[in-house]
Parts: structure tokens; sequence; C-alpha cells
């Protein structure tokens, strides 16, 4: 027997990467982050061979749940043929051997970056969504240790006096994506820049949705059923992108989130931005036998949810009273 | 066939990789060792950075990343995840270790001496263009070896900042408490909460960006800050890594890494104020400016480069620069998501005719009623 | 003025007067024995300030006395390093203002207390507009209509003389009058029972000041809100204060009647200060 | 009962950096009853400002009582809390001096009816009384909206005496009101204070013109020089 | 000098000599000791605290990677940790450490260990006489 | 490429995170943790290590809580307690438990409680999680009914206790957020 005999090589990497050790950490913040809808759970983010900013925070999530048994779809944008997707794809499946999939309703795990699937989703998905910032008072307070200070005491007048400027200057709101939404009516969140088309289908979800910040050390959740406001005054309601008169060049679909693309001629086309839910149309629309799941906003621009967040499109400029 | 939405975002992904590849020579174990042997403060910093010591492993990062240092230290540290942590060393204290320079600004002469050690700080800056070209004919015949002394300089030295002390200029020093390692806050571990513990704050100025560190340190030395320090003490020296024995319970070296270590002093009300960095690695512009950041961080209305919060998050090598890259990917939802904003905001301030038109004299009136700090950061 | 008039502070602080007989009202504020160190420093050593329903309190002092800590810890935005704080308000009459956490203190601060600053980077956010910086008192408590958030801070800044067509210039743009009245509006958007005011008009030019003055009397008159003011302009104090409170190293070394103070002031140290700027 | 019950009164002034004590009265006694006028006379300097501001408060009486049967009932006014004294120059003590002190911005009819809305009477009412009260001494009705701070001497002490005596007032301190006035002002002033001594209001006079208001005048007291170091530096 | 040298005394030394001095020579051990189980032989991490010369605080400085080797054999166990990455080494170096525990040829580790530590001692004494010449050499009388 | 080994270990950690993650998510909601283990102690390996704190009462479980390096602690600084029972006499105990900060709530502990889901105790629960229009209902046993006004008092949301119920192998977990009502039918 010799040394070479004894010695052993380098053992492998653990089941999803994350050793034992991470992952124990992750799941019991991610517990807490369930217990407290919306609320910023720290938690020491490990390194990872991609890049900080590039979903490191999602991709911790989904590596500490992934088992074999799983069916992971992973989107950028809505669409799951982003270059950052197929990455992140690549390295889950070849990390866990999950199953992958490119539709929102096969999935049980859907790690995205800045879109919920328009078709909705059911009780037990889990959707984490990557988030670069989790602090929605990093505007109006820069400070990490004050801005906690301020969610402690719900001291969230600077937030609304954001939305009052903006309305005061523009006569609208004028925050993009990731508009800021008051979760089980104690924490501003920031759901990620998801476009505010998608901040209703938060509320009230059957969904559990799972957000982290790698780079920022932070995860939240919020859980099924819970109550997802985006914050509007009363007399100035919170709307979603106008795309009224937008339609998928591909599928013909209205009413969904559309990418809009630059024409040399200075026009522009569109299309579906969730490119699962494209596939499922145009293969329905070959006559393939498809059931494409029902959609957060029907083909009117109708929202599901019964007296909930309808989409209500733009309104008059609010007047000085 | 049916329709599918993935196309080509995987293959892409190979192919730019092996491109990448292509456009430059391949790595060989013989080109990491020549990177080891011969540049050996690229290696420290990157090791310092990355947070592991393992210069073969420094090495290969640097090569296989074409020399992009912070995919080199994301590499090492991406590494470091799949390591399991098996033991603490013993802490190591300066005094212990094997000193192979260390100069003081503070005073002329010091006990111990001012040793120079290895530096090219007294040298002039002048390209050896003969490496390149060959020798010159007129070329004096350098000796380039040392000359060694009679007798072998002692491997440890006092500490400057002891003699402060002795003289009352210098608050005591707490006797550092036997502290079980496992108990030492650790950045890796809990999250950094700020006000941070000192020993995050050290941690964190050990691991950071070394051009990250010198550009707010630098802030501070040049009017920012409130203070001109004083290299008190500045160390490169090697130390012992001593692990237990797990059946004797003995310690013993397992060998020994390079570390570094500055002091830097300034004038308090009644006495000198000190401030401290250490790192893995031979790094003295770290040192200097991380020193001087230590010193100056608790202030209490601090300039941003003197803030806690803003220095330790801002000089994190592999969060800054991981997020700064990430621009470069699609943010077309979001960027829409705006987009949609815009219009509506110049059709209801300017009414329907000026959408398309009159872009520049939108902006100067928008301009002028302030408004840039309404505008919300919305397309991360 | 020299050291030799240095004397015992406690020995002459204010002739023994009855206790009021035909006021029933209770005083607004009771604050006792404040004390404030910074190290070792006393900035405020043992002041107790009382102050009626609708009366001006001033405090007058050279900087250094603790007058401006005094409205701080009156404002509950610094920590006490003891005393005891009431403020005669139902709900909280017998609450020792300091023992609230912070959560309570904020909220005692936004219903009750209205504060102004001589700096107005203290007050105000500089480039939002300046009715937002006054609907952000109402954005506090819960006002969540934009209508009613226009309306109402439109009326508190009309209260205080601010002209209207400028509602939504930031006050970084505005004059430090003008910057003056936004703070005063903000202050006053709650109707709170107690205004704070810290050299309110110092650093303003003297027609100005005149003119903020002005303001503050009338809305004193119409609103019938305490004010403390803090100024070491006696002119200032002669114009809006009823009675007066001399501090000097943390310690009141005497009060009265502003009239009484200023002209026929006790305590040498206020003799002093009297004849100095008289 | 007398309005006011002034017993044993004294005002010593202690300047500390002289440290030096300065008599200006001492152990003074008198009554005076609603509707009295009581002349304070005296050679200058001798104090008489001095009595009437101690009664007044602007100056702290050194010693004695002064008890005054306010309508809440009878108070020391020596001894009176400041609150409470705050409140008797609010509804029942005026003091009326020789000067104006306008405000800029502030126009003459608001500062003559301030003191009216300051103890609660409607904005009309006031306005109304303080139009009567610039009318009857003679300030022209085109100055009533315009800032006192332009005025002319004479016009700021019609506005003066208008703010002064506007308000009804149980006791009235005349502290030299007719120095700087016309006769047609002193007339009208004589006129004025005629009529508030018929409505019982009691009134303590220093004036430079005692004669304007001889009829009113129903007792004097005379301030000697008792107070060896009085020389006109403080007092008057 | 055999029976003084520790366990810890030789690990210390053979950590820094030539990997393939000590694999030979833990090679020619391994007869002797027979069968031998491995419990651990991997790579990992040790945490290397520093100590604050400023205020005392103890701090972690950043981990160092290492190989260790954890052996048992004829009822003593062996233990072997040494920086790098090389498993091989830290077998070794745990194999020696079995023999010392068995008393197993302990003249000839005692003679490899003096060995290294005097060529050691000469290198380090080499290496500072070249630091000495960097002295500042400051005028005294 | 393979993955790397889906050991026995971790897939039982990962099946009882699910279990827990799943019945928080959907308070009230049954679920199972892996079979044939001792649910607290298949808790225990998911969740604690060296950088967690426990209580139990029961110092035969404390034995093996301890195994994971955990550091057994008082009552009012445990992160995660566990009661094999929760008897009268304990109620004192884990009304200590801690509820956290209003700046770090998610410091508030963890409790599980052994007990019957087929019992006696109607609770009805409401909040986050569960549909509004429906309401849900389960049954418990072996639990103090002074318990569910204990957790009433402790809680000051977001400051709280989360519970988890646990009978053999299933397990219902009740975060903070929920609501509980006593009684019913």
């Amino acid at each position: 027997m010799s040394l070479t005999d004894l010695a052993q090589p380098n053992q492998g990497y653990s089941y999803a990467f994350l050793d034992a050790f991470a992952k124990r950490e992750l799941r019991r913040r991610i517990l807490k982050g369930i217990a407290i809808p919306g609320y910023q759970v720290p938690y020491a983010s490990r390194e990872l061979p991609i890049a900080r900013g590039w979903g490191t925070g999602g991709l911790q999530v989904t590596l500490s749940l992934v088992g074999p048994d799983d069916t992971v779809k992973v989107i950028d944008q809505g669409a799951d043929d982003s270059v950052n997707a197929a990455n992140l794809r690549r390295f889950i499946t070849r990390m866990s051997g999950a199953e992958t999939t490119t539709d929102a309703n096969a999935a049980t795990i859907i790690q995205s970056r800045h879109r919920i699937p328009e078709e909705i989703l059911g009780e037990h998905h889990a959707l984490v969504l990557q988030v670069p910032n989790p602090e929605p008072l990093r505007r109006v307070e820069p400070d990490m240790a004050k801005a906690r200070i301020l969610h402690a005491d719900a001291d969230y007048g600077q937030m609304w006096l954001v939305l009052y400027e903006q309305l005061v200057r523009f006569g609208r709101y004028i925050q993009g994506a990731a508009y800021p939404v008051m979760v089980h009516e104690r924490f501003v969140m920031a759901p990620s820049p998801i476009p505010r088309w998608d901040t209703p289908a938060l509320h009230q979800s059957a969904h559990l949705t799972l957000l982290s910040a790698g780079r920022e050390k932070r995860l939240y959740a919020v859980p099924p059923y819970t109550n997802v406001y985006p914050l509007e005054f009363t007399d100035v309601p919170f709307e979603v992108e106008d795309q009224r008169e937008w339609a998928c060049r591909t599928t013909g679909a209205r009413n969904k989130f559309l990418n809009e693309l630059p024409m040399d001629d200075g026009s522009s086309q569109f299309e579906l931005s969730d490119t699962g839910y494209m596939e499922k149309l145009v293969n329905q629309q070959r006559g393939e036998p498809i059931t494409v799941g029902t959609t957060y906003y029907d083909d009117e621009g109708n929202f599901y949810h019964d007296g909930y967040l309808k989409p209500r499109y733009n309104g008059e400029r609010p007047s000085d009273a | 066939m049916a329709y599918v939405a993935t196309k080509g975002g995987e293959k892409a992904i190979q192919e730019s990789e092996k491109l990448y590849h292509q456009l430059k020579k391949p790595v060989t174990p013989e080109f990491v060792q020549e990177i080891m042997d011969t540049m050996p403060y690229l290696v420290d910093r990157v090791m310092g950075e990355g947070s592991l010591y393992a210069p073969d492993l420094a090495a290969l990062a640097i090569a296989q990343s074409g020399g992009d240092l912070y995919e080199a230290v994301l590499l090492l540290r991406a590494y470091r995840s799949t390591q399991p942590r098996l033991a603490y060393a013993k802490p190591v204290t300066v005094d212990e270790t094997l000193t192979l320079r260390r100069i003081s600004a503070a005073f002329k002469d010091i006990p111990g001496g001012q040793i120079l050690g290895p530096s090219l700080d007294y040298s002039h800056r002048i390209l050896k263009l003969d490496v390149l070209d060959g020798p010159s004919p007129t070329d004096e015949e350098e000796d380039t070896a040392v000359e060694p002394a009679e007798k072998p300089a002692k491997p440890q030295y006092p500490l400057v900042a002891d003699w402060l002390r002795q003289q009352g200029m210098m608050t005591a020093i707490d006797v550092p408490e036997e502290i079980d390692a496992a108990d030492i806050p650790d950045v890796t571990r809990d999250p950094v909460m700020m006000p941070a513990p000192r020993a995050h704050r050290l941690q964190a100025l050990a691991r950071a960006d070394t051009g990250g560190v010198l550009a707010l340190g630098y802030a501070s030395m040049r009017g920012y800050g409130f203070v001109h320090p004083t290299v008190n003490e500045l160390r490169l020296a090697y130390a012992e890594v001593q692990v237990k024995h797990p059946v004797t319970g003995e310690y013993f070296s397992a060998g020994r890494v390079r570390v570094s270590q500055a002091e830097i002093v300034t004038k308090g009300k009644s006495t000198y104020k000190i401030g401290f960095t250490a790192t893995m690695g031979w790094n003295e512009v770290k040192l200097i400016a991380g020193a001087t950041l230590d010193m100056e961080m608790s202030q209490a209305e601090p300039h941003p480069a003197l803030n806690e919060d803003f220095v330790l998050y801002h000089t994190e090598p592999i969060e800054s620069s991981g997020f700064c890259i990430h621009f470069k990917l699609p943010h077309y939802v979001t960027f829409s998501s705006s987009m949609d904003n815009m219009r509506k905001v110049i059709t209801v301030l300017y009414g329907a005719e000026a959408a398309g038109k009159d872009a520049d004299e939108r902006e100067e009136d928008a301009e002028k009623t302030a408004t840039s700090e309404i505008v919300t950061k919305d397309t991360m | 003025m020299t050291d030799t008039l240095s004397h015992d502070t406690t020995a002459n602080v204010h002739p023994t007067l009855d206790a009021p007989i035909i006021n029933r009202v209770p005083p607004l504020v009771v604050a006792r024995n404040l004390t404030k160190y910074y190290g070792s420093i006393k900035a405020v050593d043992g002041v107790d300030v009382v102050a009626y329903p609708g009366e001006i309190l001033g405090i007058v002092g050279e900087s250094g006395s603790g007058k401006s800590t005094v409205l701080r810890l009156l404002n509950l935005e610094e920590a006490t390093n003891g005393g005891v704080y009431n403020l005669q308000i139902s709900g909280l009459t017998n609450t020792n203002l300091f023992e609230l956490d912070r959560f309570d203190k904020r909220d005692v601060r936004v219903h009750h207390i209205g504060i102004v600053y001589q700096n107005p980077h203290l007050g105000l956010r500089m480039r939002y507009s300046a009715s937002g910086n006054v609907a952000e008192r109402l954005l506090i408590t819960g006002e969540r209509t934009f209508r009613t958030l226009r309306s109402k801070s439109n009326d508190s800044l009309l209260a205080s003389e601010f002209p209207l067509d400028r509602v939504d210039d930031p006050p970084s743009v505005l004059s430090g009058g003008m910057q003056q009245r936004v703070q005063l509006a903000k202050a006053i958007a709650l109707q709170p029972e107690l205004l704070l005011l810290d050299e309110p008009t110092t650093g303003l030019d003297v027609s100005i000041q005149a003119t903020v003055l002005d303001t503050l009397k009338r809305i004193q008159r119409l609103r019938t809100i305490t004010m403390i003011l803090v100024s070491h302009d006696l002119g200032v104090i002669r114009t809006l204060a009823d009675r007066v409170m001399v501090m000097r190293n943390g310690r009141v070394v005497e009060q009265g009647l502003t009239d009484q103070i200023l002209e026929d002031p006790q305590d040498p140290y206020t003799q002093q200060l009297v004849h100095a700027k008289l | 009962m007398p309005l006011l019950a002034v017993s044993d009164y004294s005002k010593i002034f202690e300047i500390h950096h002289l440290g030096r004590q300065i008599p200006v009265f001492q152990h003074l006694t008198f009554d005076l009853m609603a509707g009295q006028f009581l002349l304070v006379s005296g050679p200058n300097g001798i104090g008489k400002s001095t009595l009437l501001r101690c009664l007044y408060r602007s100056y702290l009486p050194s010693g004695g009582r002064a008890i005054f049967d306010s309508s809440y009932g009878k108070i020391d006014l020596a001894r009176a809390s400041d609150i409470d004294i705050l409140t008797l120059r609010n509804e029942e003590i005026g003091f009326v001096t020789q000067f104006l002190r306008p405000r800029p911005r502030v126009s003459a009819l608001e500062l003559v009816a301030e003191p009216l809305l300051g103890s609660g009477v409607d904005e009309g009412e006031a306005f109304e009384q303080a139009r009567d009260l610039l009318l009857n001494f003679g300030l022209k009705e085109d100055l009533w909206d315009a800032y006192p701070t332009t005025f002319s001497g004479g016009e700021q002490q019609k506005v003066n005496l208008a703010r002064a005596l506007v308000a009804p007032r149980r006791l009235l301190l005349l502290d030299e009101p007719t120095a700087s006035l016309d006769i047609s002002t002193r007339e009208s002033l004589a006129n004025r204070l005629g009529e508030l001594k018929d409505q019982g209001v009691a009134m303590i006079g220093v004036l430079h013109h005692p004669e304007d208001v001889e009829h009113l005048i129903d007792d004097t007291i005379e301030l000697s020089s008792i107070a060896v170091h009085a020389n006109g530096v403080v007092g008057d | 000098m055999a029976q003084t040298l520790s366990r810890s005394e030789a690990l210390g030394i053979l950590t820094k000599a030539p990997a393939e001095q000590v694999k030979n020579f833990a090679n020619s051990l391994l007869d002797e000791i027979g069968d031998v189980y491995v419990e651990k032989n991997r790579t990992g991490l040790v945490m290397l605290p520093y100590t604050d010369s400023a205020q005392g605080t103890t701090f972690h400085l950043g981990e160092v990677l290492v190989a260790e080797a954890h052996i048992k054999g004829l009822g003593q166990e062996g233990y072997g940790m040494v920086v790098g990455r090389d498993v091989v080494q830290a077998m070794a170096l745990a194999v020696i450490d079995l023999a010392l525990a068995l008393g197993l040829r302990t003249d000839t580790i005692a003679q490899l260990v003096s060995e290294q530590r005097q060529q050691q001692a000469a290198d380090d004494e080499h290496l500072l006489k070249m630091v000495e010449a960097t002295r500042v050499e400051m005028e005294t009388f | 490429m393979a993955h790397p080994a889906y050991t026995q270990e971790e897939q039982l950690a990962r099946a009882t995170f699910l279990a827990l993650m799943w019945s928080l998510s959907y308070p009230g909601r049954i679920y199972e943790l892996p079979e044939g283990s001792n649910p607290l102690h298949v808790i225990a390996d998911t969740l604690l290590d060296l950088e967690t704190t426990f209580y139990t009462p029961d110092g035969e479980l404390a034995h093996y809580l301890g195994r994971n390096n955990a550091r057994e602690v008082a009552v009012e600084r445990a992160d995660y307690q566990f009661y094999p029972q929760l008897t009268n006499d304990l109620l004192v105990t884990v009304q200590q438990a801690n509820i956290g900060t209003l700046l770090y709530p998610d410091q508030g502990a963890t409790l599980i409680i052994g007990c019957s889901l087929d019992g006696d105790t109607s609770l009805s629960l409401s909040g986050p999680g569960i549909p509004p229009a429906q309401p849900n209902k389960i049954r418990v046993g072996g639990i103090p009914n002074a318990f569910w006004d204990l957790r009433d008092n402790a809680n000051r949301y977001p400051r709280g206790w989360d519970v988890y119920l646990v009978d053999e192998s299933r397990i219902i977990g009740l975060p903070r957020t929920t609501i509980i009502t006593v009684g019913g039918e």
C-alpha cells in the first residue's frame, strides 16, 4: 500500500451546490420571511459561481428548495431564452438534477427576474424573484440602519411624500417598475423590479412568492392569500402600463404584457414578454392539443380578482381641489 | 414541430465562452506557476480580496480570467463557498510574526530600527527597456544580488504603539480576552449590521477592494476627512498558521502565510488616535488607506467617505463589481415600464402634440423645476 | 463685562411670587428638572419650564447657555439625562413624555408639537415642494387623499402668509424668509398645541424678520397655540414673548414678565445682558 | 371698598455692576376707588413713572402691597404670579404711554383692534369700535389702513391712545399720555377719559399737562424727595 | 533527543519541509504500520484570526486553504494538516504522526525532523541577513 | 453531467423543510413530515446548528438537540423551543419566549409543540395564507386552552411567536400573522 492509495481525491460538490450549513441558514430565514410578510430578513449570502447582481439571491433560495422531483422554470424579462436565464437554468439542473420547463403551470419552482408569468400560478407554486435592491426606502433613506428604523416605526411618510411630489410635478405616479407595495397592512416592500402590470398578481395570490437579494443579503416573502396593495392616494388610483393599443405580432394577443420592438422605419412592433406563454399560444394556434391556463388579465384587460385591483387606466390629472 | 421558446440562449453562452478562450492562449500549469513566482503582489491582492490564502489557486484565477482581477477574485470567492471550514487557527499577533519590513513615519528611529525589507518605494520608476531590447553596450553591469549583513535581523520587533502607550500618549489597549475563535463575528456568516462590531469592520477591510479602499481613504486624507494620517508602523511579515492537533490538543504550524498590517495615528483631543488594517498578503496601499478609514469611520456625522455603512458596503469587490456589470443584463421590461410613464407625462405636461418633439426644450424646462430628485430609479 | 460679576446663580432666580390664583387653567407644558449632559458638560442642568395655554414663553441666553437644547428636549428629539415632561393634553396628562418609547414619542411630536428651526435644512426637505413639506406632516398621520393633502397644506401655507403661487417651488429656490414660512406652515399643519421656535428669524434681514414675527403673532392670536421661543435677540423676545426665562450655563438665572426682565432685571447676569444689548 | 389699596409700597433699584442701591420711593400708602382719578405729582426724576410701572409690574416693587379688587377677587399686584398679571393686563389694567411701538405691515386699524381681538371680541365688532375711537382722536380716515411705521409722531400717538383705550379696563395707568399731543387731541383724550371715569374706570395719572384733566382729578399724591440718589438716571 | 520529540513539534517542522521528501519518507513507513483506516482526507478552510495591535480586537483575516488527513492504524490516530491543497502531503504527515503515536521508527523520524529544522533555520537566517541589509543605519554616538 | 449526490441526510432535511414551509404558508392545513423518523428530531436536524439556540424542558430531547452543536439556553433567549407536551405547568415558561424586536422581529421564537391534531378544541384561523372567504378550522388536543390567550397577548405584530403543532408525522404551521379564535363548533 502506498500513500497515493490512501489519499482521497477531493470530494465533489454538495447537492445543489450549497453545503448543508448554508442551506439550513437559508431555510431558517425563509421560514421567518413567510411568518412576517414583507419584512426583510437578513441572511449570510454565499458567493456563487455567478456574479453578484446576476441572481445570486434568487439562486440561493432556489437551491435551498430544489430537489430531483422538482420542475424548474427560469425566466429573465419574461423570457426563458435570455442568456442569463439559460445560464441559471443550466447551473440549477447541473447541481440538482431537477427537470426544466418553459410552462409556468408545469413548474414547481419559477425563478424570475423582472416578471411574473401571465398565467395564474396556483397553490404550492414557489415563485422566486431576484431582487437587486430590497429596500423600498433606499431613495429616501440610503442608510440601511436608518431605513430599518423607519420600517420598525412603520414610518412611511417619506414614501407617500415621493408619490405626492410626483403628482404635483407630473400629474401622475411616475414610478415605473418596482412600484412600492404595502404588505399585510404593515411593511412597505419593493416587489423586485416587476412592471406595474404584475403588481396586482401578488395580491391574495394562491402561490408563495419568495424574494431574495444576494448582494444586499436580505430575503423576504409574500405568503399566499396575503394583502398586497400598491401605495396610492384614495383619489388618484395606481395604474398599470397602458398597452391597450398594442397587440402581439406573433400571436395577436392583447392585454398581456408586451415588449415594444423599435423598427428601422421609426415605428414599433410588439411581442409577448412571457415567452413560455407565447410558446403555448403559438402551439395552440397551430392546433396542438395545448391547454393554456387562465391569465391574470383577460383579453379585455380585466384583472381576475373580483373587486380587487382592476387595471385602471390613465385617469385625469388630479386637479387642485 | 412545436414552437419552442428557448431558442439560442444556451448555445450562445457556450460558444461565447469558447470564443473568449480562443482569443487568448490556453492556461498551462507552467504559466500558473510563472504568475505565482513573478507576480507575488498581484497574487497577494487577489488572495486578500478573495479572502482565501491559496497562491496557486489565485494564480490560476488570474490566468483563467485573463488578468481581470474582479473576475479572479470572484473565482476564488466562489471556490471558497465549496470548501468546508475545518478549523480556526490560533489568532496571529504581530509581534510573533517573522517580520521582513517594518517602518515608521512617526519617528526617525524606533526601538528595533527602521527595516526597509523588500520594497520599490525608494527606487526610480524607470522602465527597464533592456529587458525587451537586450542590454545596451553602455549599461554598467548591475549587481542584483542582496549583500547579506554579517548577522541576521531579529525576526521580531516591539510595537511602536506600545512605546506611545508607555508615554501616556495613547489610550491603553484592552488586554485581548481569550476568545473562542468560533465566537468572533464573521462577515461571511453573519450579515453586517451597522454600526458594525469592530471585528466585522476589520474583516471587511481585510477583504475589501484595494481600489475602493484607496479611493475613499484618499478622499479622507485629501480633505474630506479631518486628519493628517501618520504611519505609525507598517509591517510585512510571515505568520504561522497554528492549528490544534485533534488528538494531542497541542498547536502546530501547518505552514506559513504572508500577512501585512499598518497602524495610522493622528492627534486626538488629549491622546493620539489610532487606526488599523491588516490583510492576507502584502498590500501596502490598501493598509494605509484602510487604517485611515478605520480611524475615521466612527465620526458622528461623517462625510460619506467616512461613514462606516458607506465605506463597508461600497468597497466589497464582489458586490460592487457584480452590481456594476449586471447592468449588462437586459432591462427592457423595466425600461418599457418607465417609458410608459414618460409618454404619459409628456402628454399631460406638454400636450399630445409635444410627444416626439422638442426633447431638448422639455429637458431644459424640467431642469428648471428641479424635478431630477423626484424621478425614481426604477430600471434596476 | 468681567468675571468679577460671577455669582451664585441659584440665589437670585426669581423672587418668590404667589401661585396663580386667577388662572385656573393648568399649564400646557410642565417640564421639571430637565437635564442633559454631553460627556461631562452639563448642557442643561435642572431647568423647569412651565408654559400656559396660548402664551408665548421666551427663552433668552447667549450661545451655549443651553436654551436650544431645552427646546430639543421639549421636542423629544434628544434623549434626556433626567427630568419629567408633561403636556396637558387629553390622554397624556399623567405621562412623563421622556419615558415613552420612540414610536409614541414620534406620535406626540407629530400630533401635538410643531417646531421651526433657525436652519431650514433641519426642518425642511429642500428639494421637495413647499406644499409637499407641509403635506408630509399630514401623510404621517395617515391622510391618504391627494386633494385633501393639497387643500390642507395650502391652508396652512396661507396661514403662514406664504404666497400660494409658489407652493410647488422647492425651498431650495426660496428666500430665507419664505423658507421659515414653509417651516411654520409645516409646524402648524396639524394644529399642534405647542409650537417651538428656535431662533426663527435669526439670519433674516431686519425687515423680513419683522414680517415673520408678525405672522407668528397673528398665528398665536388666531390659533391660540402655546409657543416657546428661543432667541438670543432681545428685540425678538420683546416683540413676541409674554414671559421670559433667562438661561446661562445650562441653568435659569431669572424669569419674569418680558417687560419686567428687560426693564427691571434683578439678576446681575440679566442686567449685564440687557444693558449690553440696549 | 377701594379698587386698589396700596400700602407700605417701596421700590429700590439694585445695580449690581455698580454695587449700588437706588431707592425711589418707600412706604407709600394710598387707596383708589372705582371711578376715581388720582394724580401723581412731584418734581422730575422723583419716580412718578416708576410707581406706575411697579403697579403694572414692568418693575418689580421691592416691598409693600397693592391689593387690586379684580373681577376675580382681591389680588396683590406686588406678589401676583406673572401669568395672573398677564391676564389682568389683558382684561382689567391698561397702561397708556407716550409712545406707540408700531409693527411693520400692521395697519392702524388693526393695531387698535388688536386688544379687543385678543380678548375674544369678534372681528366686525372690534373693527367697528376701533374706527369709532380713531375718529374720536381725529386720525384722518385715509390713514386707517396705512402702516403707522410711516406716521408722524402726533399721528402715531393718536393710534397709541386709541389702542390703549379701546378695550374696557377697570384701572388705567396714564404715563404722560399727552406729552406730544396737539391741543385738539388733548381735548379728545380728556373727553374720552371723562367718559371712562363715568363708566367707573379708576385712573392713576402722571401728566405733563394736568390742567387738561383738572376737572377729572379726585386726589393727588405728592412724591417728595426721599431718595437722595435719585437724579434722573432711573425712574423716568 | 528522540524521546523528547513531540508530535506537534514534528508536524510543525515537516509541514514546511519539501513535500516530495516527506511523502517518500511516509511511504517507507506504511508497510510497518500495516492497515490504515482513512477517516478524512480532504481540502478545506482554516479561518485565520488576527489580533489588531491598535485596539486588541481579534478578527478574521481570511481563510487559508489547507489539506488535512485523519487516519487510524493499530489503535492509534494520526493527523496531518498542511497549507495548500496537497491531500497526499497531508496524508504523509498523518502517517508520520501515526508512526510517532505508535512509537515506530522514532529515531529516523527525529533524524528527519532534525535535518529539516536545521535546513529551515539556515534558510531563515539567510533571509534575515538579507533583511538586515535593509536596515536604515542611524548615527549613534 | 450527473448532479451531486442527493444524500439521505439532504433528502430528510429538504422534505422536512418543505413541510415546514408549506405549513407556514397555508396555516391550518396539515402537511406530512418524513415518515419513520422522530418528528422533533428531523425538525431539529433541519433547523439547528451551531448558530442557533434552543430550549426544551425535555432532558432527553435536549441531549439530542445538542448534537447539532446548537446551544441550549434559557427560555427567554432561545430561538427554537421544543415542547413535546405543553402542560399547564409549562405555560409560565413558554410565556417568557422572545417575540423579537421592532428592528428585528425575525428574532421572535419558533415554538414546536407536540399535540393531537384530532382533539376537542376547535380553533378558527384567519390571516395570511388563508383565503378570506374560507376561514380555516382545526381541532387540537393536548394543549391548554390558556396557551392561545397567552400567544394572543404575547404577539405584538410584527413581533411574535411562530408555532408549529406536531402530531406524529403531521404538522400544522401557525405563523404570528394567524389570528386564532378558540371555540366554535
